[in-house]
């Protein structure tokens, strides 16, 4: 295969002395699905904010398309093109959809004041406009596209969240637990929306969740982290079938799947 | 700007240690003033999130109280700062229920409030009493000479009251169950409200007692200075950076900050000049919002 | 003054006498610190003027070339700040069309509005302490105050004849051009008669705790602490804070008179035998009536402000009479200029100037010297000029 | 049709000191575009959520700067006053990465101490700024060897600064960039999770208001021909904040209604000095308490635009807030 469009090599993250992370090494392959599970408190949410640069790393390193980014700025990443989603429906409340999904688009072009001055602005701003039309129909958004985002329902808000995302043009999608808050309809129709991100767009995803058979449907491989340290790295089935993450989350209803 | 201090003093170098008592003794008197005025000011950020910019003009209040009282109508001196101190306090209150309540938590449009309140006493404290400064006999004179300093003994009550009023205050916060109450508020307000403590009650309390204690600090001050209109503007800014130093919201930090900033004043006004004192005042602001926003012994914003 | 639309940005532009002088009236200006620090003075300037003009119109009005004019003053506070004295002044002048104005009363507003007076070619009777008021090209502007340099030497003077153990001076004034061109001369003229100068200090005007510059004052042993001119309110704050932090010294306020306002805030006991210059002497029965006239406008004690700008106004209206004119500005100043020697309310006045500021726009007054005894002011002697 | 009317006031504006031409009224004219100019530059602060004390001294900087390049350099008015809002967007370029990391209260009371500390500067450097007695005989602006000292040409020249001001702060708020700093303020951690350097578009924002406030300066300069230090301290950002209130900060139109409300305010009640700023203080607690959005926004909702009333409200007084309370649900 191409080479991994993330590789994360030792990655470890201590809160003053406690390892929430401990030499966490695994790469994600360009278009792949990767899930990253494991039990409360298992440093997923770390292992997560450590890869967007949100917190800063206490050793190890990120590569991302090639590129070093351990310690970059969240801004930074993203106008590389790793995009990240909420896990709470994190969208523009004032603002229509179209607005939302328009400033997705556009902000990638203009992440910093000094590239407003670049000639492309005009025609990045009619690419976002065209960008936004795009989406809400690969959304299916089309009938509350001037609705104000804050009046949406709570699932479409989480759509809408990954839409913008998706506008700001990602060559990788990382998604903070995208079934939080979802009723199980949501969450299947959720699996479907990544799966046709990956199919349509050829976006990769690395997404963390709780709801394990989500992950197992969706994800074409799996890591699974308890407490901090990285214990699994393999496909569903493999994962479901082995001894240490099934003692990991002691008796936890793997085989529903 | 005068020389460094060795030149300043050609005359009497054996009174090195007599100016620094001198120095000493000044700013002790004058940190305990800015403990009064900013523990008032710390308490009503700590409980609601408000930056009292109207605290010096509950300042000047106590000030034309004693005026009234003990000027006008001659009241015995210490009563009149009693009455003067409670007086504030109502009013404190009676501006919180009105129109203070409604910014809790709101602190930018809370601070604007604030600001409309210092514009509108100053403009009427104006036009009832004018705009000259008027003085009050005084009540206490006389000077304490302690050898190596000299302490005016209307300075001496000034201190004693404070201490006073801080020990109240600090016995009300730690023994009293409203005290307790406060404490929980300026900690974490929403944990306080689930514990049942009501905020409806507790922030009337907490503005009255800031207002209180800012009318107390006006009320012992007017004879020792003049009384005019924009007499708070001054305290107001000394309990600003204060608080800052001490960590807005930090009650200890308040009575830390007070006494720490009027030594440093004391010592740079005497040395060099009333405004590097001041400059450094502000220079210490600025050095602590960026490296230390919680100050000395605030807790984390 | 109206300008015609068509006038281009070119300078002065002529001076158009369509000014609209009301037959019967004559309009003054004031411009003055009606609020704020310097208020005590500033009242008194403009309660002189309007004594005096009250008393003209009792008296049936002013009868100048043939024609009686009821005199009306209007007058406008600059708060002793410039920025307020220049909005004052533009509204005197352009708005209402005076061509008369006493004050501005700070130094700050009066270098602010020179410009306009002279441009606009305005008779101002002015004070401000600041020698940058007067130069070789004043034309319009003459100062009916005496400043520090007016009466410093005789007031040193007689401090060297009748105080001659004190050798040790120290002088404090306001961090301003007021401030700044009254302690020069302080220092020049106390050196000048054997004093020596052992510490000067600037304080800012809002400043009320003294004691770090005291402590640091007093430490260098003065005999003598000059106030110079400090608004009488501070000063009295100034006496106090020293005596308590030991000072046994004189106190001499060579500048600002205010006695009431220096008794009040320092306490009588310690502003017992300080001595300070006075503009008139209060005992005196005329003074009592300006006293008791005063009093009907403004609630502050009086001061010797109110003296002079009664002085001033009465010299302005003898100026007019003589000229036979109100509304030919040039003629009245032509008559001002040879109005003296002129018999004020308490001594003769006369102009002087010409050797320190160029020109002879300065009023020279009799020179009372003061003492407070008992937190009463009593004159000690009256030194003529 | 709507272009036509704005032509048709602008000429009214402008030709009003020419036909009636009553000086006092003229200056009244004067100052408005002075105070329309600051207001706005402190509405941009406050659309990105965070009040500054600072800008009386950026407007002191302004002044200083442009009156000393033409007294002192004999340097042309024109550069002159360009270098006045120059020299205030500079010193803010250099304050600003680090004041504006912190936020909020915090945020006011670090540009309070900032202001004070300039303000001192000018009063203790004698020699520079001349001072508690500041500077005199500021040369009047003169463009290509035409010196500007009639009145009303001040007032065109005041008409044109303030209606430049308008069109430059209402583009940027229609702009790429007003999008991105609404958003900014409306939910950070968003915007930069979508590529948006927060940091540097804030102080983009900061340096331009601080640019506006020092062009102010420099205009107040060369108008009044003097300038002291105590006319760049507290009170004048307090001013402008109180401007912005009353008249609304959701629109850029809010500072324009309010400063043509107040700057007559205190000449009006002239005659009654002290109620002048009694007035400023209860219309401020009247507005605060039940307009919060200001006249542009009670306007805006009795046209029946809800729309545009709501998500300007999203961003009013009343929504500073919000803004607030959003993000720190989100973070």
């Amino acid at each position: 295969m191409s080479v991994p469009i993330i590789e994360v090599a030792g990655l470890t993250r201590r809160f003053g002395g406690v390892p929430a992370v401990t030499e966490v090494s695994f790469t994600c392959a360009r278009q792949e699905i990767l899930g990253i599970i494991g039990p409360n408190g298992a440093g997923k949410t770390t292992l997560f904010n450590l890869i967007t640069g949100s917190i800063p790393a206490t050793a190890g390193q990120i590569h991302f398309d090639g590129r070093d980014i351990t310690g970059s700025s969240p801004d930074q990443v993203a106008r590389l093109g790793m995009i990240r989603t909420f896990q709470a429906a994190t969208i523009f409340r004032h603002e229509t959809v179209r607005e939302n999904l328009r400033r997705g688009a556009l902000f990638g072009h203009i992440g910093r004041p000094s590239w407003l001055l670049r000639g492309s602005v005009r025609e990045a701003s009619r690419a976002a406009r065209e960008r936004a039309e795009e989406l809400i129909d690969f959304l299916g958004l089309v009938d509350c596209a001037e609705q104000e985002g804050g009046n949406l329902p709570y699932g479409r808000q989480k759509i809408l969240g990954l839409g913008i995302a998706l506008a700001a043009r990602p060559k990788q999608l990382l998604m903070d637990e995208p079934a939080a808050g979802l009723n199980p309809a949501e969450t299947r129709e959720m699996g479907e929306l990544i799966e046709r991100i990956r199919a349509e767009f050829g976006i990769g995803v690395v997404l963390v969740e709780h709801d394990v058979a989500m992950v197992c449907r969706t994800c074409s491989r799996i890591i699974v982290l308890n407490y901090g340290k990285l214990i699994a790295n393999a496909s569903p089935d493999e994962i479901r079938s082995n001894p240490e993450v099934i003692e990991a989350y002691l008796g936890g209803d793997v085989e529903d799947a | 700007m005068t020389a460094p201090w060795p030149a300043v003093l050609p005359h009497c170098c054996a009174g090195r240690h007599m100016l620094l008592a001198q120095i000493l003794s000044n700013g002790l008197m004058t940190g305990l003033v800015y403990v009064l005025m900013a523990l008032g000011f710390t308490l009503i950020f700590g409980v609601m999130r408000i930056v009292n910019f109207a605290h010096g003009e509950l300042y000047m209040l106590g000030g034309f109280a004693t005026l009234i009282l003990f000027g006008n109508l001659g009241w015995n001196y210490y009563l009149t700062v009693v009455v003067a101190a409670f007086g504030v306090g109502l009013f404190g209150v009676l501006l919180q229920s009105l129109l203070l309540k409604h910014f809790i938590g709101r602190e930018l449009s809370g601070m604007i409030m604030a600001l409309a309140i210092a514009i509108t006493l100053q403009a009427g404290a104006n036009i009832i009493f004018g705009p000259e400064e008027q003085s009050v006999p005084r009540p206490v004179t006389g000077v304490l000479d302690l050898g190596a300093a000299v302490v005016p003994y209307d300075r001496l009550v000034v201190g004693g009251f404070t201490l006073v009023i801080l020990a109240a205050f600090w016995f009300f916060l730690q023994f009293t169950r409203w005290g307790l109450a406060m404490r929980a508020v300026t900690q974490d307000s929403e944990m306080a409200a689930v514990q049942g403590v009501r905020p409806g009650f507790i922030h009337p309390l907490a503005f009255g007692i800031g207002s209180l204690l800012a009318g107390g600090a006006g009320a012992l001050m007017a004879p020792i200075y003049t009384i005019y209109s924009y007499m708070g503007e001054l305290p107001m800014l000394k309990a600003f950076v204060v608080v800052i130093l001490g960590g807005l919201g930090s009650i200890p930090g308040a009575v830390l900050g007070g006494l720490l900033l009027g030594l440093v004043e004391s010592f740079f006004a005497t040395m060099y000049s009333t405004t590097v004192a001041t400059m450094i005042g502000f220079a210490l602001v600025i050095v602590i919002l960026i490296f230390r926003p919680r100050g000395l012994l605030g807790r984390t914003a | 003054m109206h300008r015609t639309a068509i006038a281009t940005a070119a300078a002065l532009g002529t001076l158009l006498l369509a000014a609209p002088t009301y037959a019967e009236t004559l309009r003054l200006g004031v411009v003055s610190a009606l609020s704020g620090p310097g208020s005590a003075w500033g009242l008194a300037v403009d309660g002189g003027v309007r004594i005096a003009a009250k008393e003209i119109n009792a008296a049936g009005g002013l009868k100048v070339g043939g024609k009686t004019y009821t005199i009306e003053v209007t007058s406008y506070d600059d708060k002793y700040k410039a920025a307020d004295g220049v909005t004052a002044a533009t509204r005197l002048i352009e708005q209402d069309g005076i061509k008369y104005i006493f004050g501005p009363l700070g130094s700050a507003s009066m270098l602010a509005v020179k410009p306009l007076y002279e441009q606009n070619e305005i008779l101002a009777l002015v004070n401000s302490y600041s020698d940058k008021v007067l130069d070789k090209n004043t034309k319009n502007i003459y100062r009916v105050l005496p400043t520090t340099r007016e009466f410093i030497e005789p007031m040193v003077k007689w401090v060297k004849q009748h105080k001659p153990g004190l050798t040790n001076v120290a002088v404090i004034s306001p961090n301003d051009e007021t401030g700044w061109a009254s302690q020069a001369l302080q220092k020049e003229y106390y050196a000048k008669h054997g004093f020596k100068i052992i510490a000067s200090e600037l304080f800012e005007r809002s400043l009320k705790d003294f004691q770090p510059l005291l402590t640091r004052m007093i430490a260098a042993k003065p005999d003598i602490i000059e106030l110079d001119t400090t608004p009488p309110p501070t000063a009295g704050l100034i006496i106090r804070q020293a005596r308590e932090l030991g000072y046994k010294g004189a106190f001499v306020k060579i500048g600002g008179p205010g006695v009431p306002e220096i008794v009040n805030a320092a306490g009588k006991d310690f502003a017992e035998g300080t001595i300070v210059y006075v503009g008139a002497d209060a005992s005196d029965t005329k003074y009592k009536w300006l006293e008791s006239e005063y009093q009907k406008l403004y609630p502050p004690p009086m001061n010797s402000f109110n003296v002079f700008f009664y002085d001033a106004a009465n010299m302005l209206f003898e100026s007019m009479r003589k000229a036979g004119t109100v509304g030919d500005v040039k003629a009245v100043r032509a008559a001002l200029e040879k109005i003296t020697p002129f018999k004020g309310m308490q001594g003769t006045l006369s102009w002087t100037g010409k050797a320190y500021y160029g020109s002879d726009h300065q009023l020279l007054v009799p020179v009372f010297v003061g003492m407070i005894e008992n937190g009463e002011e009593k004159v000690v002697t009256k030194i003529d000029q | 049709m709507r272009l036509a009317a704005a032509v048709l006031i602008l000429v009214g504006l402008a030709a009003w000191p020419f036909i009636y031409d009553q000086p006092f009224y003229v200056h009244m004219g004067v100052m408005m575009g002075l105070w329309v100019a600051l207001a706005l530059s402190m509405n941009l602060m406050l659309r990105i959520g965070q009040l500054s004390f600072a800008h009386g001294a950026f407007m002191g900087l302004g002044a200083y700067a442009s009156a000393l390049a033409t007294m002192r350099l004999g340097i042309p008015f024109p550069i002159a006053f360009l270098s006045g809002g120059l020299a205030a967007a500079s010193v803010a370029a250099l304050v600003g990465p680090i004041f504006l990391r912190i936020r909020g209260v915090y945020f006011a009371l670090l540009t309070f101490a900032f202001g004070e500390v300039v303000v001192l500067t000018f009063v203790e450097w004698v020699e520079v700024f001349g001072g508690n007695n500041g500077l005199f005989g500021i040369p009047k602006p003169s463009l290509f060897g035409l010196q500007m000292t009639s009145r009303p040409a001040f007032y065109l020249f005041a008409l044109t600064f303030a209606v430049l001001s308008f069109i430059a702060v209402r583009a940027i708020y229609n702009s790429q960039f007003g999008a991105v700093i609404t958003s900014i303020d409306d939910n950070e951690m968003l915007t930069r999770s979508i590529g948006i350097d927060a940091p540097r578009y804030r102080l983009a924002a900061f340096c331009f208001s601080a640019a506006l406030a020092g062009w102010s300066g420099a205009f107040y300069a060369h108008y009044l021909t003097f300038i002291s230090p105590e006319a760049f301290g507290f009170w004048t950002p307090v001013n402008m904040v109180v401007i912005n209130v009353l008249g609304g900060i959701a629109s850029p139109w809010g500072p324009v209604v309010g400063a043509l409300l107040l700057v007559p305010l205190p000449e009006i009640l002239r005659d009654a000095k002290e109620y002048q700023v009694l007035s400023y203080g209860i219309l401020l607690m009247i507005f605060l308490l039940f307009l919060p959005d200001g006249l542009v926004g009670l306007a805006r909702r009795w046209r029946g635009r809800w729309r545009a009333a709501r998500s300007a409200e999203g961003r009013s007084a009343a929504g500073l807030e919000q803004g607030k309370r959003e993000k720190r649900a989100a973070a």
